[in-house]
């Protein structure tokens, strides 16, 4: 069950990610993202993190793939014009697949627990909102005010750089 | 509850007020705020210098720390804020005039952010300060959106962090799969007396790029040249000085106590880190050459700087961490200086080119001299300060056996006088004062600027200052070796 | 006090030179009588101490401290035996003579009061040179002379060849103080001391060897430069620049025999090598003889007289190199007679044919100025060794120490054969035969300043002879004569008027040219082209050296290099993000490799 | 289908899609894909973090979830307005276009 | 009574003379005037070192353990006494032969005040912190007074003789680095007394040793113009304004030797021992090559800057002769050298001044035009070709004999050197004042130097070079213990 579904979701977020990569139309691109990112929620559920699931589904794609949509609908982006294929980028794509058939494999397994199985239910960490919640306000309460500070320092950006310029 | 006046606090509050302040009071009270905002930034400098080395609120304990670091450190950004508070009142805003109450605010959460990065114990706590300060740095430099080359270094500087923020989320989420933990000393007790593994190499690895990429060490340093030329100059000394004093913290902590504070790791990571250093002076130093542009020129300054730190880190050993600590305040009395006058020839000139310091020297003699302390210190010229702290990082490194480095930073250091002097050169040399137009810097600007020059001088006859800043900066580590079982 | 006294002798003309130099420039009048009475002081001085204490033997003066430094003793000291003594009368007689001379020769020069300030700064080092009682100040004193020397020569500076005849003879001294200044280390390594006074002592424990010569052949190399000795000759005759006055104090009585008394008072150590005596003794014979012959196609009177000083000279140093010191400075005292009476006649001649010099352009002077005219023959007389004159007692003493060297006695009395050719040729061009130019034409005269010394110099060389010149020094005559030297040297010099006279008697040309002669030997030519050319060439060579490859390829180079890295790496600042970030996550991975490679170990 | 699932799947997972992003990064003309780009990074640090916290057993990792995602929105957000600005003035959202800064 | 204050009020005096010069005083006169009230504490000072032997100022060196573990010490000896001699004396000499009316006078005078300064700093050091320090101070106002006030090349000049000294000096440091950490880490210190002391007791090993004693080389060798990093000199001091050639090459250059003495030669010794060769090679090159290469010049000043830099090597032999002979000579050049190339560059300048060139070849006729002028460039050639009774000569001949039992190949190419530089130097005398008057000589509007006020500096160089000549137990008498210690041990 949990090979299955592994599997299937991963091959889904691998061939959205490269969708999103790889195709040229902007509104692909974001409409590709969302579904990346709805895998990636959907990974998090098989990782019995259904809290940060919502999280990622309401959050990320809901509201910033939004942004992402207005901003493409506002700017009228168009298709890419293909740039120079250069040799640059011939070798990036190299080491990137060289990279990912044989080194990454290489490089998970030196991490601890890197081969002790998935069993659903098994799940030694809570992660209900509550006592996320818990945490969140405690511990890392302060982290939670300076993550509000830092949302009102983009708030205010995102005034300052898009407002209308009505005095001037 | 003092405990919670803390510097950071009140930044926030103050970077708050400010925008309220702004928008709740009729227009024509506006030309205050810049008066307003300078007094904040100089009352905070007053306050933290007061209250450094006091403790924090208890449920901060688990996240930050208040030591001889953070206590050296958090009036050095409080500073950095005071001297781009005076800068940005005197910036020239143009179309953004209506919006100076922000420009004057968001330094304010920057500075909150570096505050908390200097005493942060845990990654998480880096990770978000970080990204506060990050992220209010995009917008600054961005801030003037008319200016094609503010917004250009604002997308240039955000693609690059976010690189950087990814490397470093994926740092930390590698930090918990080979340790289960972020915070320093958990770390450092988790690994010591164990082999290090593989993983939490990686992890570490992964941070110090994003580190890396705050002081603009090679490779990872393309950004900043680009930067610091198209922000703003409040922004760029804010970039120049603080963020980069910001990262050598960091560095400095969990390489100095916490963290990766062993010897397992350290072995790894120091020819890692010299081998930067070296890269990082010997770019900084050549590249910075052929420059005609004061603040690009500066940049690669800065990141030749940021290779002698590195050099000296990266011997890891006390003497190193000490002598980047007195590098850091020796640099911002250098540099400093240079960005404030930048910002007066941008206002004067529309550009930071060399040529506007033709003849200085004969219309403004003080700030001339100033000046050319400050250049000469950043040259590392004995008897100014600059000097004296080059003369730490070269101890350090034949100390430290350091050979092919000490020779690399020796001849660096000699090629750098070549364009050190070509400001000089201009101040002094060149063209006669009558073909110059003469433009006035404010007189109290002169005295701010020879001030800091003679104490560049000052602080190089009698560098104690220094020494006991390094010192004080060491000694009361309450993460030290001991704990970590060694 | 009293016992520092005698340095008074050595002091008055300093103190001449300085106060004449420093503060009477505008005036010449006192400049004049102050040296010149500076030098009269010097004169009688010299005197007194000739004969006080006894002859023959030395007198103790303390000396005045210079240098005592670690194991090194050079003090100022005044060595006062029998032959510094003679030697400081001559030198600060002479000197009278010439400063009397000058007084009448340069009474129209309006610089004459630095020619006096200089003649009272040759006066004093020469007297130092002569009074010195170690070699280091000797040195010190040697350089002092060739500095004076110097600047007489170049007295008229707006003539380029006096600028070029004074760099000539200073450097060419300095060749000759290069090895001198050898050989004292030489001394001092070997011996221990420099002074002349224990030298003697401590030569008992003598090394020996190559060592020993070498250190003589550089003592010999320093009396080649200042003696005028062959290779180092070439600046003598050059040196006839100068005003008159100096030819004859430098080159009759003073300068150049101060090569011959160094080589008297190291004779001690000279003597331990025989090569060094053999060599000495057959550069003295062969430069009495090549002058003579480069004198008998030279046309300049000041320049025939130096080509024959040169060969006079000779004769000192070759008895010098067959160890007789007695004639050699017995000779050295008749020769600054006669030679010194030579020269100032030929400066009366000059100056009474307004500053004609070439005696084919003479002539008929024999009855315009008939004094001079007598007082050359009898300075020729002498010259030549004619009996009873000066110069032939002293030459037959040389002649006799040669006896057993048949070789050295046939060269130097072949000299003599040309001694007297050239010197008839001078008298018989200049004196007789009716005038070939204007100034010939008006010849006069001079006044008394120029007549009196020369009459005081007439007298001695006439009677010099008598003078009892070994009992000054101390020594018994030799003993021991080989009569034969005696009669084929005066038949030799008696041969060479003959020919002389028939050739010379009423020509107004020379009928005689042999390039050889004329050009010197073309030693000249040679260190010109060969010596002089290839230190020029060696000096381009470091100059364009220094200029192309230090200054331009390496320190220019090694900027350009650097700021084209500077260049380099901005390319990789070309604007593009994307680059940037490509190099930050390669720098990245290769980090992450880095760290794989040394962690996994 | 191979074996059981383990971490290594996991992170091998997520490194793939970290590649992908750079990769994102370096070849996109557009700024706007560029920064789809970086919400790729994050998102595959955000996976890991997550397995990492399921496997280890430690919540901490969720958290520093929480604060990703919204670090992420505001850059995201802060990016978009910057571009914006930038259409304003250029009309384009090449990245080539952006290379005035050099040198 | 202690006195010792004396010793910062010799610092204090110019630093003081800045201070007016930048407030507003006649620049020029007060700068003459601060160089001479100098002479006072410098006379006092060295009538109490030839008392006492040496006068310090300062705390007591203890060892300090931290990064920089230096102390503001200052004192005088035997061996430094002459240095801070001559280093008062050509300051006078140079303040007197500047002028009055030069543009940016202000700027001008406070440079040259702080070369002065700077040198006089570093002979004065004991902490080797201040001693590199002071040296360096002189370095940003020497490329100031080239680039600003220079003639000629000034620009190419002022970067090369700034980017060699900075080369020299970095070199130097980190082999003075490499000293004071060679000891250990509890008694490390930066007095150079103390540090002596402890590397003499306890010696580093041999290679160590040879290596720093190869950086001690290059680094002062740099700054000594020793060949092959001698380029910097020649035609920096021929661009350079006056005073400043004459403070530069006379004083400044100085350092690098005063350092070879004090420092190198006493803490490395079996170092110096394995590079014997290649100093001797060095300092051949030294002799041979830049007496060639003066032969060719045909600027007085470069002619002048080359005789200087080929001076170094005959001083140079002396130093490594390993004998107080030698020694005390290598010290007595070093002052008599200061001097008469001071003297020298006084008077080119006052030739360029009156003709507007230095070029031999458009000189001609000084010697009738300017008789005085003639007599002080005379002084200053014969003093620069070793005449005697001239401070060089006895310092030559004191380093010949010294050297002489150790390397008597190297002292015959030094005594042929000697010969060099007299063909280089005559020749160029006879150009400059010889002959007939030269069309840039006649057009000049001022012929002689005339009057008290334009020829005290002059008389005050001859008069000293004369002195040290004929007296110079004055400066090798109070060396001599100082040297003797320093073989000894």
């Amino acid at each position: 069950m949990e090979q299955l579904f592994f599997w299937m979701l991963a091959a889904g977020l691998l061939i959205s990610a490269i969708t999103v990569v790889a195709v040229r139309n902007p509104v692909t691109n974001a409409v590709c993202l969302v579904s990346t990112l709805v895998f990636e929620a959907a990974l998090f559920i098989t990782l019995e993190a259904t809290f940060m699931a919502a999280v990622q589904v309401i959050v990320y794609a809901g509201a910033v793939m939004v942004l992402f949509l207005f901003v493409i609908m506002l700017l009228d982006v168009r298709v890419e014009v293909l740039g120079k294929i250069s040799w640059l980028k011939i070798v990036g794509v190299g080491l990137v697949l060289l990279l990912a058939l044989v080194g990454l494999p290489k490089l998970s397994s030196v991490f601890p627990f890197a081969g002790e199985a998935l069993h659903w239910g098994h799940a030694k960490v809570p992660g209900t909102a509550q006592d996320l919640g818990h945490l969140l306000f405690s511990a890392y309460g302060p982290l939670f005010l300076t993550t509000g500070v830092l949302l009102l320092v983009a708030t205010v950006g995102v005034v300052v750089l898009c407002r209308r310029d009505t005095e001037a | 509850m003092t405990a919670w006046l803390s510097p950071e606090v009140l930044l926030v509050l103050a970077g708050v007020g400010l925008i309220l302040v702004d928008s709740l009071t009729p227009r024509s009270w506006r030309r205050l705020i810049s008066p307003l905002a300078f007094g904040l930034a100089l009352g905070l400098l007053f306050w933290t210098l007061w209250s450094s080395g006091q403790s924090i609120p208890d449920s901060w304990r688990n996240l930050f720390v208040s030591d001889g670091l953070s206590s050296i450190f958090k009036p050095f950004f409080v500073l950095c804020l005071v001297a781009v508070s005076g800068m940005s009142a005197r910036y020239r805003l143009g179309t953004e005039e209506s919006v100076r109450a922000e420009f004057l605010a968001l330094p304010f959460f920057s500075t909150a952010g570096l505050c908390l990065l200097a005493s942060a114990r845990d990654f998480l706590a880096v990770f978000v300060a970080l990204e506060l300060v990050s992220i209010s740095l995009y917008l600054l430099v961005a801030f003037h959106r008319t200016k094609q080359a503010s917004l250009e270094a604002g997308i240039k500087l955000l693609v690059m962090g976010g690189l950087s923020t990814g490397f470093l989320v994926m740092g930390i989420a590698w930090l918990y799969a080979a340790a289960g933990t972020t915070e320093f000393t958990r770390l450092l007790l988790e690994q010591a007396g164990r082999p290090v593994t593989p993983a939490l190499l990686l992890a570490a690895g992964l941070v110090v790029t994003s580190l890396a990429f705050k002081i603009a060490a090679v490779p990872f340093h393309a950004w900043a040249p680009d930067v610091y030329e198209g922000a703003p100059t409040p922004i760029t000394a804010f970039l120049a000085v603080a963020s980069k004093a910001a990262g050598f913290v960091l560095l400095m902590r969990i390489f100095g106590w916490g963290a990766f504070a062993l010897d397992s790791v350290g072995t790894v990571f120091r020819p890692i880190l010299l081998t930067m250093g070296i890269a990082t002076v010997t770019l900084g130093t050549l590249a910075a050459l052929p420059q005609r542009n004061l603040k690009r020129l500066l940049a690669y300054s800065g990141i030749a700087h940021a290779g002698y730190m590195l050099l000296a880190l990266g011997t890891l050993g006390e003497a190193g961490m000490g002598t980047v600590v007195a590098y850091l305040w020796a640099y911002l009395f250098a540099t400093l200086p240079v960005l404030i006058f930048i910002n007066e020839m941008e206002r004067n000139h529309g550009n930071a080119d060399l040529r506007h310091l033709d003849g200085l020297a004969r219309r403004e003699k003080g700030a001339a001299l100033g000046l050319m302390l400050c250049f000469l210190s950043m040259a590392g010229l004995p008897p100014l300060v600059g000097f004296s702290v080059k003369l730490a990082v070269f101890t350090t490194l034949w100390n430290a056996g350091e050979m092919p480095a000490l020779v690399v930073a020796g001849f660096m250091a000699v090629i750098g006088l070549g364009f050190y002097l070509a400001p000089i050169r201009a101040m002094y040399w060149e063209r006669e004062a009558d073909a110059i137009p003469a433009t006035r810097l404010p007189s109290f600007l002169v005295w701010v600027l020879l001030a800091v020059g003679l104490l560049n001088l000052f602080l190089g006859f009698y560098p104690k200052p220094l020494v006991a800043l390094a010192e004080r900066s060491l000694a009361p580590a309450p993460l030290s070796r001991q704990e970590s079982g060694r | 006090m009293i016992a520092y006294s005698p340095y008074l002798i050595l002091l008055l003309p300093l103190f001449a030179a300085v106060v004449t130099r420093l503060f009477l420039h505008p005036f010449p009048r006192f400049a004049i009588s102050v040296s010149t009475l500076a030098c009269l002081g010097s004169f009688l001085g010299s005197l007194l101490l000739l004969f006080s204490g006894g002859l023959g033997s030395t007198i103790a003066i303390p000396a005045v401290p210079w240098i005592e430094f670690a194991g090194l003793k050079a003090d100022f000291g005044l060595l006062m035996d029998p032959l510094a003594r003679l030697m400081a009368v001559l030198v600060s007689g002479i000197a009278l003579l010439v400063h009397i001379y000058s007084i009448g020769y340069l009474k129209e020069d309006p610089h004459r009061s630095r020619f006096f300030a200089e003649l009272s700064l040759f006066v004093f080092s020469m007297m130092g040179i002569v009074l010195a009682d170690n070699l280091v100040t000797m040195f010190l004193f040697w350089e002092l002379v060739g500095l004076s020397s110097y600047l007489l020569i170049g007295f008229w500076f707006d003539r380029p060849p006096a600028g070029a005849a004074a760099n000539k003879a200073f450097l060419v001294n300095r060749i000759g103080d290069f090895g001198f200044i050898l050989g004292i280390l030489g001394v001092w390594s070997l011996f221990g001391t420099v002074s002349l006074v224990d030298l003697p002592s401590c030569l008992t424990a003598s090394p020996g060897g190559w060592a020993v010569t070498a250190v003589g052949l550089g003592l010999f190399c320093g009396c080649l430069g200042k003696s005028a000795q062959f290779p180092l000759h070439v600046w003598l005759p050059d040196s006839m620049e100068g005003p008159t006055p100096v030819s004859s104090l430098l080159h009759a009585a003073t300068m150049v025999v101060a090569g011959v008394y160094m080589l008297i008072r190291v004779l001690p150590i000279l003597e331990l090598s025989a090569v060094t005596m053999t060599t000495i003794a057959w550069v003295g014979g062969a430069m009495t003889l090549l002058p003579t012959l480069i004198a008998c196609q030279q046309n300049d009177i000041k320049r025939i007289l130096a080509y024959s000083t040169l060969s006079e000279i000779a004769y000192m140093v070759m008895a010098v190199g067959l160890g007789v010191t007695g004639p050699a400075m017995y000779h050295l005292t008749m020769h600054a007679f006669f030679k010194c009476l030579l020269f100032l006649a030929a400066g009366s001649v000059i100056h009474g044919c307004h500053e004609v010099q070439d005696i084919w352009k003479m002539g008929g002077l024999g009855k315009r100025m008939p004094f001079t005219a007598i007082v050359t023959g009898i300075g020729t007389l002498a010259l030549c060794g004619i009996p009873p004159l000066s110069g032939f007692w002293s030459k037959d003493e040389i002649f006799a120490a040669t006896a057993h060297q048949p070789a050295l006695a046939l060269v130097s009395m072949v000299a003599g054969f040309f001694t007297s050719f050239f010197m008839l040729r001078l008298i018989l061009v200049a004196f007789g035969g009716s005038p070939r130019s204007e100034g010939a034409r008006h010849a006069h005269e001079g006044s008394a300043s120029l007549i009196f010394p020369m009459l005081i110099l007439a007298i001695l060389s006439v009677v010099g002879g008598f003078l009892p010149v070994n009992s000054f020094l101390g020594v018994s005559p030799e003993g021991t004569h080989a009569s034969w030297t005696l009669w084929v040297s005066l038949v030799l010099a008696l041969a060479g008027f003959v020919p002389a006279f028939f050739i010379y008697r009423a020509a107004t040309r020379d009928p005689l040219s042999i390039p050889i002669l004329q050009g010197k030997f073309y030693v000249d030519e040679f260190y010109n082209r060969v010596l002089v050319a290839n230190q020029d060439g060696l000096g381009k060579l470091a100059d364009a050296f220094e200029g192309w490859v230090v200054r331009g390829f390496l320190v220019r180079g090694s900027g350009v290099m650097a700021r084209a890295a500077g260049q380099g790496l901005r390319l990789v600042q070309c604007g593009q993000v994307q680059v940037y970030a490509t190099v930050f996550i390669l720098g990245a991975l290769s980090l992450l490799w880095w760290i794989l490679k040394s962690g996994v170990r | 289908m191979g074996g059981e699932i383990t971490l290594g799947h996991y992170l091998v997972l997520s490194g793939a899609l970290f590649l992908i992003g750079l990769a994102g990064v370096v070849l996109r003309r557009s700024l706007l894909v560029v920064m789809m780009s970086l919400e790729l990074l994050l998102n595959a640090a955000n996976l890991a973090l997550v397995a990492v916290g399921r496997f280890q057993g430690i919540p901490d990792p969720q958290v520093a979830v929480f604060f990703v995602i919204t670090v992420a929105a505001a850059e995201a957000a802060l990016g978009l307005a910057i571009l914006v600005a930038i259409f304003r003035i250029k009309k384009t959202t090449a990245a080539d276009q952006m290379a005035s800064l050099r040198f | 009574m202690d006195i010792s204050y004396l010793l910062p009020t010799l610092l204090l005096l110019p630093l003081f003379g800045i201070g007016l010069i930048a407030l507003g005083s006649h620049p020029r006169k007060t700068a003459i005037v601060v160089s001479f009230l100098n002479l006072v504490p410098g006379l006092l000072l060295a009538g109490l070192v030839l008392r006492n032997g040496q006068v310090l100022f300062g705390p007591e060196p203890i060892p300090v353990r931290g990064i920089f573990p230096f102390k503001f010490i200052l004192g005088i000896d035997g061996l430094s006494l002459p240095l801070v001699g001559l280093t008062l004396g050509v300051t006078l000499a140079a303040m007197g032969v500047s002028r009055d009316g030069v543009k940016r006078e202000r700027e001008y005078f406070i440079c040259l005040l702080l070369v002065g300064l700077g040198a006089l700093g570093a002979f004065l050091s004991v902490d080797l912190f201040y001693f590199f320090s002071f040296h360096e101070v002189a370095l940003i106002p020497t490329f100031l007074l080239l680039g600003i006030w220079g003639q000629g090349d000034r620009s190419g000049a002022a970067w090369r003789m700034t980017l060699y000294l900075m080369f020299g000096s970095l070199v130097l440091l980190v082999a003075l680095i490499g000293l004071v950490l060679s000891i250990p880490e509890t008694a490390r210190t930066l007095d150079w007394r103390v540090l002596t002391e402890a590397l003499q007791t306890n010696p580093m090993t041999a290679d160590r040793q040879t290596i720093l004693a190869a950086l001690l080389l290059v680094g002062f060798g740099t700054l000594i113009s020793l060949v092959p990093f001698h380029s910097w000199a020649p035609g920096g001091y021929a661009s350079a304004p006056t005073p400043a050639a004459m403070l530069h090459a006379g004083i400044l250059k100085k350092f690098g030797l005063y350092g070879l003495l004090r420092v190198a030669l006493p803490m490395v010794p079996a170092g110096w021992q394995q590079i014997w060769g290649i100093v001797g090679l060095m300092l051949a090159a030294n002799i041979l090559y830049c007496g060639l290469a003066a032969l060719q010049q045909r600027d007085f000043r470069w002619l002048l800057g080359f005789s200087s830099v080929m001076h170094m090597g005959t001083i140079f032999l002396g130093l490594i002769s390993g004998t107080v002979l030698g020694l005390g000579g290598a010290l007595l050049l070093m002052v008599g050298h200061g001097f008469s190339v001071a003297l020298g560059f006084a008077v080119a300048g006052e030739i360029h001044h009156r003709t507007g060139t230095t070029w031999i070849p458009d000189l001609g006729g000084l010697a009738k035009k300017a008789p005085k002028l003639w007599f002080y460039l005379m002084i200053a050639t014969m003093a620069s070709i070793g005449l005697p009774s001239l401070a060089n000569f006895a310092g030559e001949i004191l380093i010949f004999f010294g050297a002489w039992a150790s390397h008597p190949y190297l002292v015959v190419i030094a005594a042929w050197g000697v010969v060099l530089s007299a063909v280089a130097m005559l020749r160029a005398v006879r150009g400059i004042a010889f002959g007939p008057l030269a069309n840039a000589a006649e057009s000049s509007p001022q012929g002689d130097i005339t009057g008290t006020r334009e020829v005290w500096p002059f008389a005050f160089l001859t008069t000293i070079l004369f002195v040290l000549g004929l007296v110079p137990v004055l400066v090798l008498g109070p060396a001599r213990p100082v040297l003797e210690r320093l073989l000894s041990r």
